[in-house]
């Protein structure tokens, strides 16, 4: 079972972690990034090619469930403007044995930063600046290739 | 050919869309990029450095030297940055 | 910040979730196990080692904290018994990274097949048998030998 | 020397815990267990095979082979299996 989705609303933990376990999973594994403060941030927000955005996390989801034994993939971002300690996206997957299910989820979050069209900007009171790619990112990114 | 512009580039060149209908001669992504930039001081902000720039043809990332074929729909943007 | 508990009470996952997130983490992980069902399987009891088992999952917190930049580590597991479906493990980590709550959930999970004294019964109706040791998870510790 | 018995050990020895004075002679761990196995049918059903047996010295995992010294608390037991 694959669900993804992009909504300005605010996402859900233990509805969508629920959902996972009772894919009959021995296992759930899942990845929450959060908004984070410091460096004067107030307020994060995210912008995505509509369409394009949706394609690219099923077929994200879809190479997981082919990589692995997978019971259930979950992925959630959210859009719009989100203050600090506000969820930005959920990743959860559930595998009968956890090693498939912590390998998938580290996979999609990794390969979500890169292969997701989504851009985000930092607010600082009033002041926007639109983020930086990070190197870091398209490294870990490579890891998964094989 | 309809342009879809995100981010910053959005921003510099004042609209999220538009239609344009280049010259024959604009036959890649980054001959278009170059024809953006000669049309409006907003479009010469947004695309100065093609170097900052990624690109989507029919919803699929595609490198700059790509053709632009029957393209129906291209957009242009920063490297993505989400999660 | 570490919280570890060993309770025969449900696992509340919104709760747990929560309080890692107001770490300030920009990234939290999480692993779940749940009592699987199949196999005939209706339930699952768990015994401990009180005091020992204790030190031991304070043991894997701290050596997480160690190993990673962390700013929380959550170990609750179950005692007593449970039926299938309910979940028997919760591994929940806070960084400001990815990467490092990712890996030290991993870590954790792995270690704590281990390195914890729990022993594990299977109930199918009212036949009971005790689960044997798997070799796979003697070999998943070992991966985080360094 | 406060002995305790989980899992299997316990039901077949038919206790969680004991309190036992071994003789001089038993110096280690799988000397104790060999001792233990001479106490009684459960005793025997329980430390016939210490291969299958994991132990504890004062609530650290010990081998096998590691000699009691002034243990207070011995645990007995098959290898562990939560998670």
């Amino acid at each position: 079972m694959i669900r993804v989705s992009i909504d300005s609303a605010p996402i859900e933990l233990a509805v969508e972690l629920s959902a996972l376990e009772e894919r009959g999973a021995g296992g759930v594994a899942s990845f929450t990034g959060v908004v984070r403060g410091g460096d004067g941030i107030t307020a994060l927000e995210l912008e995505h090619y509509p369409g394009m955005t949706e394609d690219a996390l099923c077929t994200l989801a879809e190479a997981a469930m082919d990589r692995w034994n997978l019971l259930g993939v979950t992925i959630l971002h959210r859009i719009g403007r989100m203050e600090v300690g506000e969820r930005i996206v959920f990743i959860g997957t559930a595998a009968a044995h956890r090693r498939e299910a912590l390998d998938a989820c580290a996979y999609l979050i990794d390969r979500l930063k890169t292969d997701a069209p989504f851009w985000k900007r930092e607010w600082r009171g009033q002041e926007t600046s639109w983020v930086e790619p990070r190197a870091s990112d398209a490294q870990a990114a490579t890891r998964w290739e094989s | 050919m309809d342009l879809l512009y995100f981010a910053w580039v959005r921003e510099a060149v004042g609209t999220g869309q538009e239609r344009v209908d280049p010259p024959e001669a604009v036959t890649t992504v980054a001959e278009l990029i170059d024809w953006l930039a000669q049309q409006s001081p907003g479009h010469a902000a947004a695309f100065a450095e093609p170097a900052k720039l990624r690109a989507a043809i029919d919803q699929r990332f595609v490198s700059l030297d790509t053709p632009l074929g029957a393209a129906k729909e291209v957009a242009l943007f920063p490297p993505v940055t989400g999660g």
